[in-house]
């Protein structure tokens, strides 16, 4: 007996000890054969991408040897395999150049979440009483079949629905081809934040119908109308290494960077001017300055330019120089003074690259495409003709075919939802008889008026192709478990972030941890055994081999790979997790900068109308602003303990969801910090923890969108209050997207801090602003 | 261990008993060490209390504290110098910290020889031969000779009578 | 089988002399509580052994689940645990303190507090030694605080506080036991003659074979003398050194130089209220009205009024000179204690310190026996709460505001400082049953006429001061 | 020459996007402690992000400041370690080593900046959570305190690998978990004693101070002030 | 804590392996480039053995173990308590020309490897000292 552990044994209280000491060893598992040789304790790193938002960053897995518990033919066992162990951004990828925030960091967790579906289930209760059972894999696509096959026996193709996020890639090829050749419907692609008004105001103001591209690192001058483009707008990652090299990566010139929002978001709080202005009216004060600029000729070539006059020529009244937008008329609608426009035009047009950009609160209103129009106007106004290219432009397309990406101008998101729900309610024949689910949750994130939780539970069948259950998958009669993204191949076309046209593809950087499938090869082998057409549109066997075809034209392009042979290409392909366009060759003043040609015929201009909101300024007093966090998203990872224990960056709570409201409103009602509220609009109710905070304005309520689940894993369910379950059905009329900040609701306080049980990281500091001056 | 001894009441009585002996103890030929003299209570002042004896060895106290100090000093200095682990920007041993641990452990040095001494000065503890009758624990002081010699042992009955005893009792065998 | 009272008058029943008569009363008085057991007595330990197996219990949950069942969190890493340490290592001081002093300085009422107060310190020292060994988070590896060779080659850290902790606890630990055995030496061998069966065979050997030869109490009494001398600056130096636990570091009022005496003020303060206050007990249930008078209690209620207004200076002194620095850090601390958070616990210290206890102590018509015991529990209260305001708001509101906490106790911790005032009682309450709680031969020293030395030489009237014997002996005889 | 490794945050950089504070989860097995141990005041985090208030609206100001250990020269935490958990190590970081560490919770009252996080319960990842655990760093247990170790395993990863091929160290090469996630490069990790290395380069910029500088403490992490808009030119 | 003598599911003998002119590099493949010396699984050893000593009873447990898909489950002999956090790297060591034997002991004279010698912190301290390595904590712990 050593004698270091007679001493440990005998010590104080060995009571602990002893109970350590013999604690029941791990029922000794048999050990596997390994099925690939790493050297333990040498890390290789893998090239993946990260699907957690659609920004597609590339990944780089650091992945070691580890014993993982595994279950092989029917026996659970430990096996030597390759184990992610940490995700880092691929230095080589020009979108994110080796960096990765926050959620991107948690996927992680995804691979390794205990919640994960690990074989196929068939549901054994009552249908959302989430009680399933296990059966093999070969029943569950013999079940798969024999419903797909059932369907194309009675004539009723078109019964078939497939629900899933808005994919891009050969993902949504496959699902698009799959559909087409099986005769159904096209997919309702739906997600709730699907920014549909900025890409139709981009087709209109400059031709592209894509999210922009910002080359922030040579801005001077960057105005933002309530874009969060440092936490989770558009590409988050790609932008904020923009913004670090404006502040400080050129000795001796440091952006300025105003923010226009009437709820501070992380963004905001990094802005050099933080500018509030009424909900809706951000476009009126674009003009405004516009107004300024055009009256002062304070930029003179630009306003001749044909990419200001395409722009502007969308805001009715442009060509007379916007004369109902003068300053102090526009100071009255939004509450921003004439002087202040007055020197931000002029600051906009001395300080060198200057550009605007819009997105997020601002564009969910009922005139959020014309405040989209109006600073797309100003952005044109200053942005505009400089040697160099336009800081705002929009990534070349690649140069593929069948690159996966929607036809332009795609339907909103919530129109194609709600006419979806209305027609399986509407029970009318050719009703859809079976729904195939895949990574899309609208009973959570969908406005209650949509009645989609009605519509989904009319459909008969129900089979879910994701790997968690959450609200929706809860009532799938069958699921078939999808690998996690760490164990599939994948594939993005970015919509934004980098300069170059670029189409990433990264092979699994893990072998499979339990017994799941991925959804593409899932697919390809119902087509294969449906034979048909279906077989004749998926030729491909595996996903890998339908990737291969897809991308093997672009040896032709050069661009980042260069190979002789097929193989070659494919192979550097996968080791690089990409292909994108030489940097030289895409540069700025490729058809990226030029606006696309006039359409013919007379474009309809738009004129301003005042933002309606649902619930009457009396009986619902209060704005009511759902804003996205970089930790949740849309929900969709609040399953992630990473995430759920990350601070909020300004209130820093954790675990719950809370309402900001400004220290006035919450005087006047009686509310303290950590207090329980009710918010109640007209589509429903919800009681939450108040945070009082500055950055809001008194007349605003704000709330984080992801929290709320009822049934989303052990880690998310019953945290919080979900914001999109109050929200009334406001739609943008052009583009039929729901106005998700155009619901007015009412507040009243009705607990205390220990009913409301708020946790904050920074627990100590109930007020605010403490008197001490930060260090 | 046979002890002739008589109980007298108050100390006057037993320093005249105890002279009385010193005076016939050549005679009588017992040595000194002989006599017993047992009180339960200290009684200053007597010649027979050995009050007399001034020397108040402090010195094995201070010696005591002088070998704690030199313990914590080389306790430690050396201990850091073996596995040097810097800390806090300070040196290895800095002299205010390690004082802290000197002055500790010269007191502990001092308190620990104090009570030597008492326990070897005492010559404690020793379970032979301890006399005993309860009467001394009523304020009564016993002064006896120690195994006196047959012959002599008439003459000291009488030298303790004479001092004022009402009688003469004997312990004798080993206590229990 | 013990013997039971009437069989001890059995055997004392002879005709004495006056002073005899006395030395017998003594006797008779002091060694009855050894032998009699009362109900009372047996409640008493009763209750306190189920405190003591509480927080036995609570500290095998805090073990086996984790130090997490505490309500400490960052920043407030210490809070009943240190306040519990300090409160107890405090109350240890008065013990030694007040009976080296009284001894040093020959003051004739000291013989019969002496014991009772070594008593209270080495219970206490032994208490508050053993609270660090619960607090920590793994006490599994508390033994790595002893310099002990080993085959890593690492030894302790000498430059932390809490090794000085260490050696200061060993060295008053060892300092105050001695204190307390060697006058007992004589008690035990007194014992030992006057009992039988187990209690003798256990006396036999505490004596170590006393029997008080002259040479033998003039070594004690020199004994005593060199550990009254070396025991006082122990005393001091080790509650400096808790002091300096808090004061070696940056945290805003704590790192002040007024901690060093502010402890060893509250130390002696609250010591002596511990002090007071088991006396008046121990009169109450031991019947030693005549030996513990109020000219005793009258004496510490003095010294008590002395220390409470020394509180109430350093106290002032260490707000006054942070309120008038007025630098932000040690403001935001100052704040919490005297207007926000913690203003109520703060002025109830304040009230419990100086309102309560200064009006009693002050006037001789109140300063009797229970005037004093009501200020001595005012003070204990007082105190515990002065240590707990030492430490939970500094560490609630350190330096950066981002990092403020909020401390709330748990049952855990509450159950071990509950248990920590059940452990000292039944230590006191064994001790009381193993050995005289009021020294047998000093108070016979006292009845000497002359009386000598150190322990002796006070010019002793023939009635020591105070005791008067009034009534019959309970054993005496119609002449 | 010894390394001396440092750290520079550049405050006009960094956006509050919380980055940081996921990788260095990930890197060093940091656990989640759950909502009932976060609502007491117990989520570890080796690196904060501070957010500050100033002002009321319409004009409030938010001043985002990532907060880690400073590795102090002059570390208040490692003097009043009993056990040496906590000291100096040759290379200029404040060493903790879990196994020395008894729990006495000292060193965590001592730091002026509280950046030390405590295990008050066994830290659990629920299978197969704990595949995600990096092999390089130990899985810390119940009474041990922890905090940012500058990504230590990295650093002796690289220093193996550069010895191994007989070279020194470039700047850069090596980084913390932390500045290699931060997006807008705002972190930069580096050896203070190597003059052309980045981060002596931004450590000596004139917008550079020490958080609590006045303390003494000597810290090796540097802040670069966040400039106004209009002194761009000497920025 | 770990067996004073640990019994292997299969009898190993470094001795005969050894004898016959191999290196430990030759199955510890992982030792000159990693932390771990990496245990070979069992269709390396299949390697040699399908051919060479097929019918000895040891070698037909090894056949099994392939056959029923299993790797051989070898019960560790080298490891810290994990109490220690300490992160052993065996290729620095290697290349610094420490010889295996060291730390494991002769090997040609045991079968199934056993903890010969007393691998505790002074053992790896003193060898720092002696080889002038640094002997702070971080070398080891962290």
């Amino acid at each position: 007996m050593e004698r270091r552990n007679f001493i440990k044994i005998s010590a104080l209280t060995g009571v602990a000890a002893t109970l350590d000491a013999c604690r029941a060893p791990d029922k000794q598992l048999i050990r596997f054969i390994p099925e690939e040789n790493l050297i333990p304790g040498i890390a290789v790193w893998k090239p993946s991408i990260c699907t957690l938002c659609s920004a597609g960053c590339g990944l780089q897995v650091r992945v070691m040897q580890g014993d993982a518990e595994v279950e092989r033919h029917g026996e659970r066992g430990l096996i030597k395999m390759g184990l992610a162990k940490r995700l880092e951004g691929s230095p080589q990828n020009p979108i994110n150049a080796g960096k990765l925030c926050a959620r991107g960091q948690a996927g992680l967790q995804v691979l390794y979440h205990p919640d994960r579906i690990t074989k196929p289930i068939k549901r054994s209760g009552a249908r959302g009483s989430g009680q399933f059972q296990a059966i093999s894999w070969d029943d569950a696509l013999k079940e798969l079949t024999s419903h797909l096959t059932a369907l194309q026996a009675s004539r009723s193709a078109n019964a078939l629905a497939f629900l899933a996020r808005p994919l891009r890639g050969q993902r949504r090829e496959l699902i698009e081809k799959f559909l087409t050749a099986f005769g159904a419907p096209p997919a309702v692609w739906y997600e709730p934040f699907d920014e549909a008004v900025l890409r139709q105001a981009n087709l209109l103001s400059f031709g592209h119908a894509a999210l922009p591209t910002l080359d922030l690192a040579r801005a001077d001058y960057v105005i933002s109308f309530g874009a969060d483009f440092l936490g989770t707008w558009n590409s988050p990652v790609a932008q904020s290494i923009g913004y670090g090299a404006m502040r400080r990566g050129r000795p001796g010139r440091r952006g300025k960077f105003v923010q226009v929002e009437s709820r501070m978001s992380q963004t905001g709080a990094n802005a050099d001017e933080w500018i509030a202005c009424k909900p809706g009216t951000e476009g009126v004060l674009a003009l405004g300055i516009a107004h300024v600029i055009l009256s002062q000729k304070l930029a003179p070539q630009s306003i001749a330019s044909p990419a200001a006059s395409r722009a502007g020529s969308q805001i009715a009244g442009w060509s007379a120089g916007l004369p109902e937008f003068t300053p102090e008329a526009v100071e009255k609608q939004t509450g921003v003074s004439a002087a202040v426009m007055t020197r931000l035009a002029h600051e906009m047009t001395l300080s060198g690259a200057a550009a605007a950009i819009v997105g997020g609160a601002p564009l969910a209103q009922t005139n959020g495409l014309f405040s989209a129009l109006a600073v797309n106007a100003l952005e044109s106004l200053v942005d505009a003709n400089r040697d160099e290219g336009p800081i705002l432009g929009f990534t070349p397309e690649p140069p593929l075919s069948n690159a996966g990406e929607p036809a332009a101008p795609a339907q909103a998101s919530f129109a194609r939802l709600n006419s979806f729900a209305q027609s399986v309610l509407s029970g009318k024949a050719g009703t859809p008889q079976m729904l195939m689910l895949y990574d899309a949750n609208p009973i959570f994130s969908a406005p209650p008026a949509t009645k989609i939780r009605e519509a989904i539970a009319r459909i008969p069948t129900i089979v879910s192709l994701g790997s968690f259950i959450d609200e929706t998958s809860a009532q799938a009669d069958l699921i078939l478990p999808d690998n996690a993204p760490l164990e599939s191949w994948l594939d993005s076309v970015p919509e934004s972030g980098s300069f170059q046209s670029l189409i990433g593809l990264a092979p699994p950087a893990v072998s499979p941890l339990h017994e799941t499938r991925p959804m593409p090869d899932v697919l390809l082998g119902v087509a294969q055994h449906l034979g048909g057409d279906l077989a004749k549109a998926l030729p491909y066997a595996t996903f890998d081999a339908m990737l291969k075809a897809a991308l093997l034209p672009l040896r032709a392009q050069g661009g980042s790979v260069a190979a002789k042979t097929d193989d070659d290409f494919w192979q550097s392909v996968q080791t690089q997790g990409g292909w994108w366009s030489a940097p030289a060759a895409a540069g700025w003043k490729s058809a990226a900068a030029k606006p696309a040609a006039m359409p013919q015929g007379k474009q309809a201009s738009h004129a301003l109308t005042a933002p309606e909101f649902a619930g009457s300024a009396t009986d619902f007093p209060f704005y009511f602003q759902p804003y996205l966090t970089p930790s949740f998203g849309d929900g969709s990872t609040a399953h992630l303990p990473w995430m759920q224990e990350l601070p909020d960056a300004l209130t820093t709570a954790m675990w719950s969801s809370w309402v900001e409201i400004h220290p006035k409103t919450g005087a006047m009602l009686g509310i303290q910090q950590g207090d329980l509220v009710e918010i109640a609009s007209q589509a429903g109710s919800l009681r939450v923890p108040a945070v009082l905070s500055p950055g809001i304005a008194p007349d605003l309520l704000a709330m984080p969108v992801g929290q709320g689940h009822e049934n989303f894993g052990r880690f998310a369910s019953g945290h919080g209050a979900n914001p999109l379950s109050i929200l009334a059905p406001v739609v943008e009329p052009s583009t039929g997207s729901l106005a998700w900040a155009a619901t007015r609701v009412k507040l009243a306080r009705v607990g205390g801090p220990e009913q409301a049980k708020l946790v904050l990281f920074a627990g100590g500091m109930s007020g605010f602003p403490h008197d001490e001056k930060p260090r | 261990m046979k002890v002739l001894y008589a109980l007298y009441a108050d100390p006057e009585t037993a320093q005249r008993a105890v002279d009385a002996l010193h005076a016939a103890c050549s005679e009588l030929n017992f040595d000194e060490r002989q006599i017993v003299i047992i009180s339960g209570e200290p009684h200053e002042g007597y010649d027979f209390a050995d009050s007399h004896i001034t020397r108040r060895p402090y010195g094995w106290a201070v010696f005591g504290a002088a070998i704690g100090a030199g313990c914590g000093y080389l306790l430690t200095t050396l201990t850091q110098r073996a596995y040097p682990i810097f800390t806090g920007g300070m040196p290895l041993s800095p002299m205010w910290t390690d004082g802290i641990i000197v002055y500790e452990l010269t007191m502990l040095g001092a308190i620990l020889t104090a009570l030597i001494t008492l326990l070897v000065g005492a010559k404690l503890p020793n379970f032979k031969g301890v006399i005993k009758d309860p009467e001394i624990w009523l304020g009564k002081i016993l002064v006896g000779v120690a195994d006196p010699l047959e012959s002599s042992q008439q003459d000291v009955q009488e030298c303790l009578l004479g001092a004022g005893a009402a009688e003469v009792k004997q312990f004798s065998g080993v206590s229990d | 089988m013990q013997k039971t009272v009437e069989q001890i008058e059995q055997d004392l029943q002879r005709p004495t002399g006056r002073t005899q008569r006395a030395a017998e009363r003594i006797e008779q008085d002091l060694l009855r509580p050894i032998f009699t057991t009362s109900g009372k007595y047996k409640v008493a330990v009763a209750v306190s052994g189920l405190l003591v197996l509480a927080g036995v219990a609570a500290f095998g949950y805090q073990l086996y689940t984790g130090i997490g069942v505490w309500g400490i969190n960052s920043p407030v890493f210490w809070a009943f645990d240190i306040t519990n340490f300090v409160f107890w290592i405090g109350i240890s001081h008065a013990g030694t303190l007040i009976s080296a002093i009284l001894r040093l300085c020959n003051a004739t009422w000291r013989r019969p507090v002496t014991r009772c107060a070594e008593a209270i310190t080495v219970f206490s020292i032994v208490i508050g030694g053993l609270i660090p060994l619960c607090h920590i988070g793994r006490p599994w590896l508390g033994y790595w605080l002893i310099p002990y060779p080993n085959q890593r080659g690492i030894w302790p850290n000498f430059r932390s506080p809490l090794l000085w902790d260490f050696f200061a606890i060993l060295t008053y630990l060892t300092g105050s036991t001695t204190f307390l055995y060697l006058p007992t030496i004589p008690d035990f061998a007194a014992i030992r003659d006057a009992s039988t069966g187990f209690r003798k065979k256990i006396c036999r050997i505490l004596s170590l074979g006393w029997q008080g030869t002259p040479r033998q109490w003039q070594r004690l009494e020199i004994a005593m003398h060199i550990m009254a001398i070396a025991i006082v600056p122990v005393a001091v130096s080790v509650h400096t050194i808790v002091s300096w636990d808090f004061s070696m570091t940056l945290v805003p009022m704590w790192h002040s130089t007024i901690f060093g005496p502010y402890f060893v003020t509250g130390a002696i303060f609250s010591g002596i209220a511990a002090l007071i206050l088991a006396m008046a007990l121990l009169r109450h249930f031991l019947h030693l009205e005549q030996y513990l008078t109020p000219l005793h209690f009258n004496n510490l209620g003095k010294l008590l009024l002395t220390m409470s207004l020394l509180w109430f200076y350093f106290t002032f002194c260490e707000r006054l000179t942070t309120w008038y620095g007025n630098t932000p850090d040690e403001m935001a601390v100052f704040w919490q204690s005297i207007r926000l958070h913690f203003a109520p616990l703060f002025w109830t210290m304040v009230i419990c310190n100086l309102i309560i206890p200064v009006p009693i102590l002050s006037m001789k018509r109140f300063r009797t026996i229970t005037g004093t015991a009501i200020a001595s529990s005012t003070i204990i209260v007082g105190m515990w709460i002065e240590r707990f305001l030492i430490i939970v708001p500094a560490l609630d509101h350190k330096f950066l505001p981002f990092s403020w906490g909020v401390y709330r106790p748990t049952w855990v911790e509450d159950t071990l400082m509950a248990s920590s005032f059940g452990m000292m009682a039944l230590l006191y309450l064994l001790f009381s049953k193993a050995v005289p709680m009021i020294s047998i031969w000093e108070m016979k020293v006292g009845l000497q006429p002359h009386g000598g030395g150190i322990i002796t030489t006070a010019p002793a009237i023939a009635e020591p001061h105070g005791l008067v014997l009034e009534g019959p002996l309970p054993t005496d005889v119609p002449e | 020459m010894a390394h001396k490794w440092g750290l520079v945050v550049d405050l006009d950089r960094c956006t509050g996007c919380e980055a940081c504070v996921v990788a260095c989860h990930a890197e060093n097995n940091v656990p989640t402690v759950g909502k009932d141990q976060a609502a007491i005041g117990r989520a570890m985090q080796w690196i904060r992000v501070e957010r500050s208030w100033e002002g009321d609206f319409p004009n409030p100001k938010v001043r985002f400041q990532p907060v880690l250990c400073q590795q102090c020269d002059a570390a208040p935490c490692e003097a009043v370690c009993p056990t040496y958990a906590s000291y100096h190590t040759e290379e200029g970081l404040n060493g903790q080593a879990y196994n020395r560490c008894i729990g006495t919770r000292f060193c965590a009252n001592a730091c002026p900046y509280t950046v030390r996080s405590f295990n008050f319960f066994n830290p659990s990842w629920q299978k197969p959570l704990n595949l995600q655990l990096n092999p390089d760093v130990s899985v810390r247990s119940v009474g041990i305190m922890e905090k940012c170790t500058f990504c230590v395993q990295r650093i002796k990863s690289a220093e193996i690998q550069a010895e191994a091929e007989k070279r020194d160290l470039k700047d850069g090469e090596l980084t913390t978990a932390c500045a290699q996630s931060c997006a807008s490069k705002a972190l930069v990790f580096g050896d203070l004693n190597d003059p052309n290395s980045e981060v002596s380069r931004l450590a000596s910029s004139n917008r550079a101070a020490k958080l609590m500088g006045e303390l003494g403490t000597k810290p090796n992490v540097t802040y670069l002030d966040r400039g106004a808009w209009q002194d761009a030119k000497n920025s | 804590m770990h067996p004073e003598h640990p019994v292997q599911p299969i009898a190993f003998t470094h001795t005969v392996h050894l004898a016959k002119r191999m290196q430990c590099t030759t199955c510890h493949v992982g030792v000159s480039q990693g932390p771990d010396a990496q245990i070979p699984n069992v269709t390396f050893c299949m390697g040699c053995h399908m051919v060479i000593d097929t019918n000895n009873p040891e070698i037909k447990k090894i056949a099994a173990y392939q056959a029923r898909g299993e790797d051989i489950p070898w019960v560790r002999v080298y490891n810290y308590s994990p109490s220690a956090h300490v992160r052993f790297n065996h290729a620095p060591h290697i290349r610094a020309g420490v010889a295996c034997s060291t730390c494991h002991g002769d090997m040609t004279k045991q079968t199934t490897a056993e903890r010969k010698v007393n691998l505790n912190m002074g053992f790896c301290v003193e060898c720092h000292k002696q080889k002038r390595v640094s002997v702070d904590c971080d070398t080891c712990h962290f």
